[in-house]
């Protein structure tokens, strides 16, 4: 590098490598970025020096992969970039000027940030979740630093409980309330865990936040630790989470070299150190003490409590388990304090939210909302409403512990006591949008197998009864389902949520629940008329072809794998009832739309 | 047992079984206790689990080194050296708990000087400790509130198990780790009822009781209760009747019970006596191995078949109950030896079982309060001296009964025959957890013969196997001066290198052909746990 | 202490005891199933919830420690509508052949459908189906039986510290097994079976050899080792078909696999079943009065010849004290000498 | 393999491990977790090896098998199962010839899995080929990535 590189100006290109952006290319698209700009430089002396900045996920992933390109003061943003494009965007934007107005993003991306209040997502989309210093400069590590010089632990615990924030993994517990009551516990060994053991299907904030901005966990870490009287903290994570456990590992290794972690942090005499631990592949995990056994080496099988954890959790000490969330809230709580924080959200539920907007809606992504946000104005203005404007059937939230919400209830808060009330929750923030081709009975049987797969097996309601509960739904998916069933389905739901031993059985049954509540003449109709309304249940579909409609062109045929199709070209072709799999591939294939589905 | 009687008056376990789990250290020299008594094993394991530190000392990897603290592997016969040497730690690190030795011991100067040459390096060098254990051993058992030892044939069975007792006896005596619960010194009896037929003076020298043959107002005693007039002359041992057997002055021998052919050591030497006396009579439940050498053989009853007591390892007496009727003209032991007596002109009129343990009680007054009415539920354990006493769970808690503990000087002799250039192999003997004794029991039980049966082995050290190239399950030769057996080698690290060992259950390759009949000078016990080997590849 | 109030009834009782043993002093019983007093609490049957004041869920009794002022209730239409669910639920999941188990008459889980009248059951559906396999001589392990609730793999862990048996997988697939499905390799000290509150542990020895009608229980001590462990024979006609112990005896109801299994001896066709005398070299039955004036005239002959010290006995530590203290008398009062041991010298 | 245990155990005893910590280096080193291993582990650690094969059993991360050379997850969490992932799944069983999830092919090329949820919901249906994850998948472009898999696999073993 001579002199004159060191005074050209710097441009740098910042690209989403988060689950989202790595899946639609991320990496490539920065290769391609470098191998355009050292094409070019053979030909022409450059008057900028190219800088790449790798982000963690920035929420709109159905828009990956997402490109800023910031030169000086001025920031544009591209969406759905591909490699290939890297070259244009070099040639006409960072030589000639001109951004290539094309990929730029357009209005939905504004819409989809326009209802959002980022406090979390913020930082997790800009800074270098590599760079400890790209944390420091935004203020990171401000919090643990007020703290320890200025705070005593009661003080924090009082700041914490006056911001009102409570538990973002699932049960809504007060964070403030959890810590004083570990603190007041006896003993002179405590622990601070860090549930980041995501196991629901259709949440992936806690990846995001640990992927995108490491460095927020760790420091609400340190703060939740310093608060409790802790000095070991571990951080249960995933191994299916890769990317997020090697960027966890160097966000720790950098804070140990800067003193960040370790002994005497700030000279304040507070000392505090992490490990890791690598979940195994468990849903139940999730489950606080099921977490514990977890970390101590045993089965994830979870054990009764009271004693709760902030009594007797991790090899018997007084332990405060938080999900990433809620972790990576506190140093913005310390940071602009409790009356800044308590004054986002309702009156019972404070602060953001972050929730995985997923299914039919058009803008899927990772969006932060305040609390007291209405579920239509998520659906609709941020997610954009439904894609290829079916119709909105119902959204899941809360996953498989929580529940199904219709249409008519779209004007609910999304609070904790507004979710619970129709029959759902918040949880970990799963949001699955429905449409009207999907069946509720099998959203429900998707859910009851999944929990069924997930029981420990300890407890008989959940090792038995969810599977009895399947065993019930898949027989009425099946056309098998008689009278009566539904009420059978009533009673043992009530008996599994009372009766299980952890709050997977507790809340096993909610989907059926709150389906039947809803939707309960989908299943009779499955039920008596042996029909699926929503054309799901395979095996009480037929499928026929409309000879008025085909055009014989032969397509159905060679898609059908069982060789069920049969006719001859440019004549109506058939289908053999008997032979027919009922695989939908002829229904798929069919331009013509000739393939008739009943 | 003789050791302890000499020390403290009483050779029994001063404490009871219930009291182990309180221990908060446990010290087990020579006892592979969860193997020969399982469930004391498990009181030991729930006092584990309640905190209580572990000392094994076995040349053994015995099952209990799992749960050990601390595991002193010292070499076979150097039992003496090793405590020796924990108590000079403790004297110089002063942990010695003076009131105690002050109060309740006798000769302690004496004793203490004899310590002097038992550093803990000379203590590695004999035993193969490293002197940090030794040392870390002393000050945990030292330092404990509530520390017992436990000890069974490791330490007695060999040619100065007398010895190795009195230095167990010494380390208590020294720490004032005696005389309160869960605190003592504690020989596991290895049988059902060797307790009691001890009590019963099955023995040479005593009248039931403990009490000497050789003491006239003791004999008078008796003989008023008995109608006789009693030999005042101690009798012979059983080592030394095999041995009067051979040199003719035995000539005839009633056995009950008891198959000495595979028991004691020496096999061949026993069978020569056996068949040298003019007459033996062998009473069992199966025609075992000596019986098949008796000119007479009659059949008894098994412990379903007949009414009375036992009295386990505790000291604690507890009620047998007839439930079967004995098979085919097989009779309960009681009226077999009546008819005998009575035949032999001396006629025992009882009406009940209990009139007999009421004459017992009549003559022994730690049995007098014991009565089957009182132990209908829950046994007793002796000293019982009234009918409204509670039995002594431990003992020794006001002082010894001969007065003061005696510190007894133990100089380190090693054991009789040590291996060398022809018979490089250390063997020791003992059981394994599935058989019992000589197997007359166990080995009539289909389902643990199916598990453990008629594949008697040898354990050895993987290392020595792999230098005489014998692979695991392979049949070797083992051969002492006195025999040789043919058995399949189990390659283990349980045993130390150079050291080899059989359980001496089986008829097939019977561990007693190989070992060595030196007796121990005082309690005439023989060496079963070491002897000296070679091995050869069949 | 703290002052706790069940079912009205009010009792004051020892910090740290669970809502479970509380009841039990206040002579209320509350069903259980996976509770063992001897092993750590589990709370896996979920029978013995009950209602505690102020707390909005049914809880396990057998897991939740007493507080001061604490009022539970044992027993309420709703929870026994959820013990009726969960005891429907474990029977879906379990062979219906109790006219063949072992267990029968001695079974928690036949008890209990018993008390709650469960004929018919709301639920049915997959049951587990194992193949029975398992190559030891002792212990019957048919796992579709299995309740989980865990009895087993804890006194294995937690009294007798071994270990052997563990849970294997999850959810309804799981199983309580040997490492990798393998066959039982243990102590069989049988622990297992004698906290097992179903037919799915069971003694191999136990096999048809008899119900509760016409068995008789007699308690007696064990004859092996030294340890003086109290048994329980089971006796049918003139023999032994099974030995347990009680669970408040000092052995705790625990034993070794000899006392618990080695019992089969006694009925061995190899028992000596008449007198033998030797005749030219073969022993050759006799009757008793032949045998019994054998021995005491050839005694009474030697001793007559050689002296009373030319005799000596040897005794057994396996035979009674009344028998050991007989025999030396025999030898002392009768015969004259002292020469007198017993094999515990070794 | 017992210097690879050998080590995995120094690494065990320098950290404050546990029985998932050893299975899951195992399983890195070896690709799955073999029943000697336990064995080694349970004789030089004194742990049962029940308890090993409990957690085992109980972690679906853990397989006890080899596995085959190339992993197809098929992810069925909630988002990728209403946009059709079991359509997905479905048609790897049929291409693959096999009957069930968490089989291997014969020739121990592919083993195919169904996984729950992997984070990439608003990406869904999402198939993992060699955890590099395929976004908006359908069931004939999984079927075509097979195929080129399939293809590249014969090619090398030409």
């Amino acid at each position: 590098m001579n002199q004159s590189e060191e005074n050209k100006k710097k441009v740098i290109v910042r690209v989403c490598i988060g689950t989202g952006g790595l899946a639609a290319g991320g990496k490539e698209v920065i290769e391609a970025f470098k191998k355009a700009i050292a094409d070019f430089c053979v030909d022409i002396d450059l008057d900028f020096t190219c800088h790449y900045q790798k982000v963690g996920c920035r929420g709109f992933c159905a828009r990956d992969v997402l490109v800023d390109v910031v030169d000086g003061d001025t920031s544009v943003t591209y969406q759905g970039i591909k490699p290939d494009i890297a070259k244009r965007i070099v040639e006409e934007h960072l030589i000639k000027g001109e951004p290539v107005k094309e990929w730029l993003i357009d209005d939905s991306y504004h819409a989809f940030h326009a209802k959002q209040l980022k406090i979390l997502l913020k930082d997790c989309g800009t800074i270098d979740p590599e760079d400890i210093h790209a944390y420091v400069k935004v203020g990171g590590y401000d919090a643990i630093k007020k703290i320890l010089s200025s705070m005593i632990p009661e003080d924090v615990i009082a700041e914490i409980k006056a911001s009102g924030i409570r538990g973002r993994g699932g049960a809504g517990f007060p964070t403030g309330v959890k810590w004083e009551a570990c603190r007041k516990a006896p003993g002179d060994v405590k622990y601070i865990v860090c549930n980041a053991d995501e196991g629901d299907p259709g949440a992936f904030m806690d990846r995001s936040i640990i992927e995108g901005n490491p460095h927020s966990v760790i420091e609400g870490m340190m703060i939740a630790a310093y608060a409790v009287g802790s000095n070991l903290g571990y951080v249960y994570i995933r191994a299916e989470y890769p990317a997020a456990v090697d960027r966890l590992k160097l966000a720790m290794a950098q804070a140990h070299e800067m003193g960040y972690l370790g002994n005497n942090l700030f000279g304040s005499g507070f000392s505090f150190d992490l490990r890791i631990k690598l979940g195994a592949g468990a849903f139940v995990c999730g489950e606080e003490t099921a977490l514990i056994a977890s970390i101590e080496g045993e089965r994830g099988m979870p054990r009764a409590k009271p004693p709760f954890p902030v009594q007797k959790g991790l090899w018997g000490k007084p332990t405060v388990i938080n999900n990433v969330e809620t972790l990576s809230n506190i140093p913005y709580i310390i940071r602009n304090g409790a009356a800044w924080y308590s004054s986002i959200g309702t009156e019972k539920s404070k602060g953001t939210k972050v929730f995985a907007l997923t299914g039919k809606v058009k803008n899927t992504g990772l969006i932060e909302v305040p609390m007291g946000i209405r579920l239509g104005e998520i659906i609709y203005d941020i997610g954009g409403g439904i894609i290829g404007d079916k119709k909105f059937k119902a959204v899941q939230t809360g996953g498989p512990s929580g529940g199904c919400i219709p249409a008519e209830l779209l004007d609910t808060p999304v609070d904790y006591e507004s979710l619970g009330r129709v029959g759902s929750i918040i949880g970990s923030g799963g949001m699955v949008v429905l449409d009207e081709t999907n069946c509720m009975v099998n959203i429900a049987k998707f859910f009851l197998e999944f929990t069924q797969a997930e029981s420990c097996g300890k407890c008989v309601p959940c090792r038995i009864g969810t599977k009895r509960l399947l065993e019930i739904l898949d027989r009425i998916t099946k056309g098998l389902g008689r009278e009566g069933d539904i009420e059978l389905l009533e009673g043992l739901c009530a008996g599994v949520k009372s009766a299980s031993l952890c709050g997977l059985g507790q809340t096993a049954p909610n989907p059926i629940l709150s389906t039947l509540k809803y939707f309960r003449s989908e299943y009779e109709t499955h039920i008596r008329e042996k029909k699926c309304p929503a054309k799901v249940c395979k095996d009480l579909l037929t499928y026929s072809i409309i000879d008025a409609a085909c055009t014989g062109c032969g397509a159905c045929k060679r898609a059908c794998p069982a060789g069920a199709i049969s006719g001859e070209k440019k004549k109506p072709h058939r289908i053999d009832p008997e032979m027919c799999i009922k695989c939908g591939a002829c229904f798929d294939t069919c331009k013509f739309a000739s393939v008739d589905r009943e | 047992m003789a050791g302890l009687a000499t020390v403290f008056g009483s050779g029994a376990m001063t404490n009871s079984i219930p009291e182990i789990v309180n221990n908060d250290l446990i010290f087990v020299i020579g006892s592979n206790t969860t193997e020969t008594h399982p469930i004391i094993g498990l009181k030991m394991k729930k006092a584990f689990r309640k905190g209580a530190k572990l000392i094994v000392a076995d040349p053994r990897r015995i099952d209990l080194v799992r749960f050990a603290d601390l595991w002193l592997r010292q070499k076979p016969g150097t039992d003496v050296a090793l405590l020796n040497s924990m108590m000079h730690v403790i004297l110089r690190e002063s942990l010695e708990d003076n009131e105690f030795i002050a109060n309740h011991a006798e000769g302690f100067e004496q004793f203490r000087a004899s310590l002097a040459e038992f550093t803990p390096e000379v203590g590695e060098k004999i035993t193969g400790v490293p002197k940090a254990k030794i040392r870390e051993a002393a000050v945990l058992y030292a330092n404990a509130e509530r520390a017992a030892i436990y000890y069974t044939m490791g330490m007695t069975q060999h040619t100065h198990g007398t010895d190795n007792v009195f230095s167990i006896a010494n380390l208590a005596l020294m720490t004032g780790n005696l005389g309160r619960e869960s605190v003592g010194v504690n020989p596991l009896r290895g049988q059902n009822n060797v307790q009691g037929a001890s009590d019963m003076a099955c023995a040479p020298d005593v009248l039931p009781g403990y009490q000497k043959v050789d003491a006239l107002q003791v004999r008078e005693r008796f003989e008023k209760e008995w109608g006789v007039v009693l030999p005042g002359k101690a009798g012979l041992t059983a080592t030394e009747m095999t041995e009067a057997a051979l040199n003719g002055s035995l000539k005839a021998m009633y056995i009950m019970g008891e198959n000495p052919v595979l028991s004691d050591p020496d096999m061949r030497h026993t069978v020569k006596a056996l068949k040298n006396l003019e007459f033996l009579v062998v009473q069992d439940i199966f025609l075992t191995e000596t019986a098949a050498l008796a000119d007479v053989v009659l059949p008894a009853s098994s412990f379903a078949e007949k009414d009375g007591t036992f009295t386990n390892t505790e000291r604690r007496v507890q009620r047998v109950r007839k439930v079967l009727t004995p098979p085919g003209d097989a009779r309960e032991d009681s009226w077999i030896i009546a008819e005998i007596s009575k035949r032999l002109g001396y006629e025992m009129k009882y009406h009940a079982m209990e009139d007999v343990m009421q004459e017992i009680g009549r003559l022994w007054p730690a049995m007098a309060g014991i009565s089957y009415s009182r132990i209908e539920k829950r046994g007793l354990q002796w000293p019982c001296p009234t009918s409204d006493h509670p039995g002594t769970p431990y003992l020794f808690k006001g002082g010894f009964p001969r007065g003061k503990g005696r510190f007894t000087t133990v100089p380190y002799r090693p054991s009789a025959e040590l291996p060398d250039g022809e018979y490089p192999f250390l063997l020791s003997t003992g059981r394994q957890l599935f058989q019992y004794h000589t197997g007359t029991m166990t080995r009539k039980t289909s389902a643990i013969e199916a598990i453990a049966g008629g594949r008697p082995y040898v354990e050895i050290h993987p290392d020595d196997a792999a230098r005489l190239h014998i692979a695991d399950g392979q049949k070797i030769t083992v051969s002492s001066r006195r025999g040789s057996i043919e058995i399949a080698a189990r390659i283990t690290e349980r045993p130390l290198e150079g050291m080899v060992f059989i359980p001496f259950h089986f008829t097939e390759a019977a561990a007693n052909v190989l070992t060595n009949t030196a007796l121990d000078p005082v309690c005439k016990i023989p060496e079963f746990k070491v002897c000296a080997v070679k091995i050869e590849v069949s | 202490m703290v002052k706790v109030t069940i079912d009205g009834k009010t009792a004051t009782v020892p910090e740290g005891i669970t809502v479970l043993d509380a009841a039990k002093r206040l002579h209320i019983t509350i069903p259980t199933l996976c509770h063992h007093p001897k092993l750590s609490p589990f709370g896996g049957c979920r029978l013995c919830l009950v209602e505690i004041k102020g707390v909005p869920r049914p809880v396990t009794s057998c897991t939740t420690p007493v507080a001061d002022g604490m009022e539970a209730t044992t027993t309420s239409p709703n929870l026994e509508n959820l013990r009726r669910t969960v005891l429907e639920l474990v029977l879906s999941d379990h062979p219906n052949d109790c006219m063949v188990c072992e267990r029968a008459g001695d079974c928690t889980l036949q008890e209990l459908a018993y008390s709650y009248g469960i004929r018919e059951n709301r639920f049915e559906g997959e049951r587990r189906t194992y193949a029975k396999r398992d190559g030891n001589p002792f212990i019957e392990r048919d796992m579709e039986k299995c309740i989980m609730c865990g009895r087993c793999v804890k006194v294995c862990e937690e009294v007798e510290g071994v270990g052997a048996i563990d849970f294997a997988y999850r959810g309804f697939k799981s199983k309580i097994c040997p490492p990798f499905e393998r066959d039982l390799d243990c102590e069989f000290c049988g622990q297992c079976v004698a906290v097992c509150p179903t037919g799915a542990l069971t003694g191999k020895l136990w096999k048809q050899k008899g119900r509760q009608k016409d068995v008789r229980e007699v308690e007696t001590t064990c004859g092996y080792c030294g340890c003086g462990c109290n048994l329980t024979l089971h006796v049918k006609g003139n023999e032994v078909t099974r030995v347990d112990s009680k669970a408040e005896t000092l052995n705790e109801g625990w034993l070794c696999v000899k006392g618990r299994f080695g019992y089969s001896f006694i009925g061995s066709t190899e028992r000596l079943t008449t007198p033998l005398i030797r005749r030219e070299g073969k022993l050759e039955p006799a009757s008793w009065d032949e045998a019994l004036d054998y021995v005491a005239g050839r005694l009474k002959g030697i001793k007559e010849e050689h002296g009373s010290d030319a005799l000596a006995g040897l005794s057994s530590a396996r035979c009674t004290n009344e028998e050991n203290y007989l025999f030396q008398k025999l030898i002392r009062a009768a015969i004259g000498t002292n020469n007198v041991d017993h094999c515990a010298r070794y | 393999m017992s210097e690879i245990l050998d080590d995995i155990i120094a690494r065990y005893r320098e950290k404050d491990g546990n029985v998932i910590f050893l299975l899951q280096e195992t399983q890195e080193a070896l690709g799955y977790i073999p029943e000697e291993a336990v064995g080694y582990f349970s004789k030089k650690l004194e742990i049962p090896s029940s308890r090993f094969f409990g957690v085992v059993t109980f972690y679906s991360q853990f397989h006890l098998k080899p596995r085959g050379k190339n992993i197809i997850s098929v992810c069925c969490g909630t988002a990728c199962h209403v946009k059709g992932g079991s359509k997905i799944a479905d048609r790897v069983l049929r291409d693959l010839a096999l009957s069930a999830e968490g089989e291997t092919t014969e020739d121990g090329k592919f083993t195919f899995e169904i996984v729950r949820c992997v984070g990439a919901c608003s990406i869904a249906p999402v198939v993992l080929v060699n955890n590099r994850a395929y976004a908006e998948m359908s069931a004939d472009g999984t079927s075509k990535i097979l195929r080129e898999i399939k293809k590249k696999e014969s090619d090398e073993s030409k």
